[in-house]
């Protein structure tokens, strides 16, 4: 075991796959002898070889759209999208390429590919640098769309994800990168060093992706989240002193549904946060199907907490943010029905 | 109400409309033989006249001449005559069963048979092409079964791909044929990433990227072509201008001046122009730029200029936008007839074999067609199973899917 | 009144608005001298001039990128995308600048300009001629989406759009182009002259973005759809014997949640219908905020009746569209909850 | 474990890293006033030299020489002298009050002063630029109020923004300056359409783009290519060539080969490339493309040669992927001591005139920086309203939106 970041735990599993096998290749802006910026791929050119991790020309849909082909040749691409917001350009090539090749050629071509991006808010990066694209993903047949809230998880599931025969949008909460930030941006900034979840083990090992993970059991409330908002429901049911079971699904689709509709048949209400706008967001998704498949539990009505309707605005981001006392008060008002 | 010098929206057209008589007699085609052959190891921004002449073997009386000529044997040249007879009467069934409603669909290649059907001929296995919806001969140039052709086209029991597909969207990994996608120019840039894969992996295999005129305007040609000369792998990019888009003449993806070669000396490629219906000229540009490829040399931008002679497809009427005779005044003629004639003219084909080349091909599209229709067709006869279209979508089937398909149960 | 078909409405539209007003521009591929590959611009180049109607180059990242800059300069761009399953070359253009302009320059520069795309399946187009990407719109903050059931609507709605000072997605059911099509489609054709809706005025009039319309009054449940699920929702309250009221939403973004809410408050149960995969789509949006604002109404769970998960298969068209069986036993089985 | 013969991934690589002295001794720099000066109705396949070459006026010791020399007036000359000097003083507060914590983020133009600054005195009233973050010079050759720079710049409370935006991405209608995009290369091809739209509309009015050089590699620089070359509207496509993109060198985006103004010569338009640090040539460039645009002679691509001196932004260190001294190394030089040379040279100016305006200068921005923290800094002092959010998405709040307004009362 090891202490590391998340950015680090990151790298080390692009580094254990990297090395384990060959065929992964690893590319997009400034990751090459840069490192990328966010440090993600540092040192992997150096360590690896130019051929194994380079820089690519700024086109997110040529990155995404080589590396289709690649994969479809025979090696494990694994590129990264240098924030979510400039998936876009590109937005073609995943969601109606990679999500399809095995599809429509019947298996007889294959798309194993990562695409890794950082994403959300809360670093004053305005309405370009802080999108939470995840809905846009889930609602496309064809891919697999995870993100983690924990170095420990961040290094399983890129492993995982690195060794899956499909494509997967491997989302990295960047507010996440170097601490369990809780949403408290007017405290000091914690760091994963001494956080049991900063616990890494060295070498290989996987975090499978469609399983969700119980980050506190509680009686009173399912908390459905994901990502930064993890930390943040963990900080407003302490602060709340409310006994919510909060989940974090860190894999959006496929998704746990048992561990889900088992938890809200439990507590019979349900609170559900997440970064990205309100409207069609992945909540609503969410929502919708917890009424579906636990109607005659529900005591309360499903409450969505999320990012309001409009661009991500730089000055106020923290009143965009839905911080602890957001999702605190969803959370007592749902326990007060 | 405009001032004579002020700005004014250009809207090229094209020369000729319905009711107009098409006459290309002004439109300059460079000689056969004319342009030059260049070493493999040429120094692309050398290749400008390459990019905006056209490089022809066979003149208007059959014989091959320049520098280019001679490189395919009597048998290749007789085969290849044989396989484009193969499509066009493939395609013509096709588009007739399309009519009886047997398939939803059909794009025929009329015209053009000659720039897959030689380019493949390039080629090696372990190579891959990343088609277009019009690139069929690249399976007939390799005699891919015509019943499975078909079984697709007729969406039957036996289709391929389950039903999953539009007709003609084929995909078939051991004949070097990508799965075709139904969105323009994707596949182009996923084959440059393939090649580069293939560069990355020491393997010595090249890919082909196709594309249309019309679709060189969409985004990921420019990413093709900026990916490709950034790392130079091992690849071949095939824009097949046959001057139309469905409605849309090429003038309007390429502007009123220059030609689709001419792109890529803008990114420091080697760009060659080729005579599309001149089946030798295009085998002979294909194996100089695989050649070239594999050798490590770098990629090779190839225009073929050739005509789309028939509907877009069968949901088109081209007479609605252009003269009906258009194709027959078209100059660089038919590819068939031009490869016909120096066949004969070099004694190795005769009118007679011709006719009974026709009539065996036309037996054995029939009886592939009939095999096929064993299947099934769109509308009739057995069908893939409805049941099918929620497998293979991941390796694995996850939850939420596999609860829907148990829903769906009720309805099969 | 004259009789038309969609088409001839949308046609329409489009004449009467160009005739009023010389800023609005209609382009897109193969809409100048050919007319469309639906014909909904058919004439239109031929009576306004080539400037006013004419052919764009195959890039939908073109088309809708000049288009905005065509709006800011002050003109009244109608751009056709010729299928909406093209509509991903151009979604960064969309979604990060079309829907943006007004708010990240504060009002400075305004971005009025209506995309149209043909939607849906049912014409054996597989997956790139039959996808329905509502709720990749609805998702983003700054656009408008609607989508016409009826000729009546379409040319209305779409002429509301042209003078509508915001971007809007319209969304053209292209199954309905022709007639009322109710998802029989072992039936023959039916065509819109003499139907009711078919009946369309003369000239200029308006059907404001943002309202519903309620198709058939009800009180066993609510039906919400759009689109060409609307006539399939009919047909199959009518079939079922079922006392549905059935709303038209018609535009998804604004959303008529007054109507809404005040039905299902009336009815106590909710079907959603839509043609797009269920998993985020937009029947989810709907479920979401009905069991949030009418939770104590509800005596069942709200049911989404969808296009299964996977991509639009060609052969397997009618299994996998959400036809009248489907609707109607799901409508039938939440009134029997 | 690779044949010699067999394909390899190239993978372009800057001349010098980190360690490295870097030396452009071997660099060819076309002689001042060797270019010639073409009419402007050239047709564009004859501006091949001047693609590749780059246009240049000021000689190293300051004399303004050849056919594209004198279209300023001194005061002009003074005028952008002062302004480029501003821009840079602007530049140097605004890092240093990054580093205070007054605003999170900054964006310099150290060293390309001259492109921006040169280019906007050729364009009028009515005329719109479609910048990216690094083009501020157009603002502050109009002096645009630095103020009201600065009041964006802090997100405070008078930010014409209302908070909304990243620092640097301005807009401004009435200085002809579009709002800017954090995405990359979008403002290409609307910059086309708005001048398309000019064109449809019969105005005379031209738009100007601006795009990186690494940037070019996005889909909308083709976008823009196609267009522009299809309809031909009045615009001036200008490729800001600062050698870098973020820690990527320019090979990346453009290969090892060529020029980025050779990407037009593909699409039949007229392109030019430049001496970015050179004033007088970007402004008689400048001036040439925007009489050809507004003639209705079409569209000009420029390539502006110079070189980004700071870093990328307040976010970067440019020290960890190159040679610290690579700016002084660059053989364009700075484009503020060479107008300055220039103008000793020509009895205009002196070293006591620019001290003088240094410190003029720098009062100036000073006192436009002490007003602007008057109205707040990011962190402290009055700011954005915060329940604005909801304002202003569209022309009319819709009822889904005006409940969370509602709801986020409570928060404020
Ligand atoms: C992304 C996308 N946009 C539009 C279409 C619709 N479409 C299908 S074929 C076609 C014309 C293509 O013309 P060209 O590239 O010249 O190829 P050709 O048909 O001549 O072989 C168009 C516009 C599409 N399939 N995909
Ligand atoms: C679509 C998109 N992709 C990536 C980025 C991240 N990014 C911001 S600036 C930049 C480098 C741009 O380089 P260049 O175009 O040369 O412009 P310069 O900064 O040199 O002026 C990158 C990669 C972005 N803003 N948008
Ligand atoms: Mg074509
Ligand atoms: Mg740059």
């Amino acid at each position: 075991m090891t202490e590391m970041s998340m950015v680090e735990a990151i790298r080390d599993a692009l580094d254990v796959m990297m090395t384990r096998d060959s065929r992964v290749i690893v590319y997009g802006e400034d990751v090459g002898y840069f490192g990328g910026v966010f440090r993600c791929t540092q040192g992997l050119q150096q360590k690896h070889g130019r051929t194994r991790c380079f820089d690519a020309p700024i086109s997110e849909s040529g990155i995404v759209g080589t590396a289709i082909g690649m994969a479809a040749y025979g090696l494990r691409p694994c590129v990264e999208i240098q924030f979510a917001d400039y998936m876009y350009p590109a937005y073609d090539q995943i969601t109606q390429e990679a999500s399809r090749i095995r599809y429509r050629s019947n298996g007889d071509f294959t798309c194993p590919l990562v695409i890794r991006m950082p994403t959300g808010g809360g670093i004053f990066g305005g309405e370009t640098h802080s999108q939470s694209p995840e809905a846009l993903f889930t609602h496309v047949s064809g891919l697999k769309t995870v993100l983690p809230s924990t170095p420990y998880d961040a290094k399983g599931m890129l492993i995982a994800a690195l060794e899956d025969p499909d494509p997967v949008i491997f989302l990295e909460p960047k507010r996440l990168y170097h601490g369990p930030f809780d949403g408290h941006h007017e405290r000091e900034v914690v760091s994963w060093k001494g956080h049991p979840l900063g616990e890494v083990p060295q070498g290989h090992y996987t975090v499978p992706l469609g399983k969700a993970a119980v980050r506190r059991e509680g009686e009173a409330l399912t908390v459905l989240c994901y990502g930064t908002m993890v930390h943040v429901a963990l900080a407003a049911a302490e602060e709340q002193q409310v006994d919510a079971e909060i989940i974090d699904l860190r894999s959006l689709l496929p998704l746990d549904l048992e561990t889900i509709e088992a938890s809200v048949r439990k507590t019979g209400r349900c609170v559900i946060a997440h970064e990205a706008t309100l409207t069609s967001g992945f909540g609503a998704e969410l929502a919708a199907r917890v009424q579906d498949t636990c109607f005659w539990h529900l005591e309360a009505p499903i409450r969505r907490v999320a990012g309001w309707d409009v661009p991500y605005p730089h000055a106020q981001e923290w009143f965009y943010f839905p911080g602890p006392k957001r999702i605190g008060r969803a959370m007592r008002e749902t326990v007060e029905v | 109400m405009q001032d004579a010098t002020r700005p004014r929206l250009t809207i090229p057209e094209p020369a000729f409309r319905p009711g107009d008589t098409p006459d290309y007699s002004d439109v300059k085609i460079p000689k056969a033989g004319d342009v030059t052959l260049p070493p493999l190891d040429v120094e692309p921004r050398l290749l400008r006249n390459h990019a905006f002449s056209i490089i022809r073997i066979l003149r208007r009386d059959g014989e091959a001449v320049g520098p280019w000529a001679k490189l395919l044997t009597d048998e290749d040249l007789v085969a290849g005559l044989k396989q484009m007879m193969t499509l066009r009467k493939l395609d013509a069934r096709m588009i007739a069963a399309q009519r009886q409603g047997k398939t939803s669909f059909y794009v025929p290649q009329l015209g053009e048979e000659a720039v897959t059907i030689a380019f493949q001929r390039a080629l090696s296995d372990g190579d891959m092409n990343f088609p277009t919806y019009r690139n069929a001969g690249l399976l007939v140039a390799q005699d891919y079964p015509l019943e499975t052709m078909m079984n697709q086209i007729f969406s039957n029991e036996k289709d391929p791909l389950a039903g999953r597909q539009m007709p003609v969207l084929y995909s078939a990994k051991d004949y070097g044929f990508f799965t075709v996608s139904g969105n323009l120019g994707t596949q182009f840039v996923q084959a440059v990433g393939w090649a580069m894969a293939a560069a990355i992996d020491g393997s010595d295999a090249v890919a082909a990227g196709w594309i249309g005129d019309g679709s060189t305007a969409e985004s990921d040609f420019h990413s093709a072509m900026v990916f490709a000369s950034t790392y130079k792998p091992p690849v071949i990019l095939n824009i097949v201008n046959n001057q139309w888009a469905i409605s849309t003449f090429q003038g309007i993806a390429k502007g009123d001046s220059g030609t689709f070669a001419a792109r890529a000396l803008g990114f420091g490629m080697a760009a060659l122009r080729v005579d599309g219906n001149d089946f030798l000229a295009v085998h002979a540009v294909a194996k100089w730029a695989v050649r070239r490829a594999r050798e490590g040399l770098g990629p090779t931008v190839i225009e073929h200029v050739t005509y789309r002679a028939g509907g877009h497809s069968t949901s088109d009427n081209p007479e609605a936008y252009r003269p009906k005779a258009e194709s027959d005044a078209w100059p660089l003629g038919d590819p068939i007839e031009r490869l016909k004639l120096h066949l004969i003219g070099r004694g190795l084909w005769s009118e007679e074999r011709h006719a009974q080349a026709e009539a065996e091909i036309h037996d054995t599209v029939v009886a592939a067609q009939k095999a096929a229709e064993k299947n099934g067709t769109l509308h009739s006869g057995p069908s893939p199973r409805r049941r099918g279209i929620f497998d293979g979508l991941y390796a694995e089937i996850p939850l939420h899917l596999d609860r829907q398909r148990k829903a769906a149960e009720k309805w099969l």
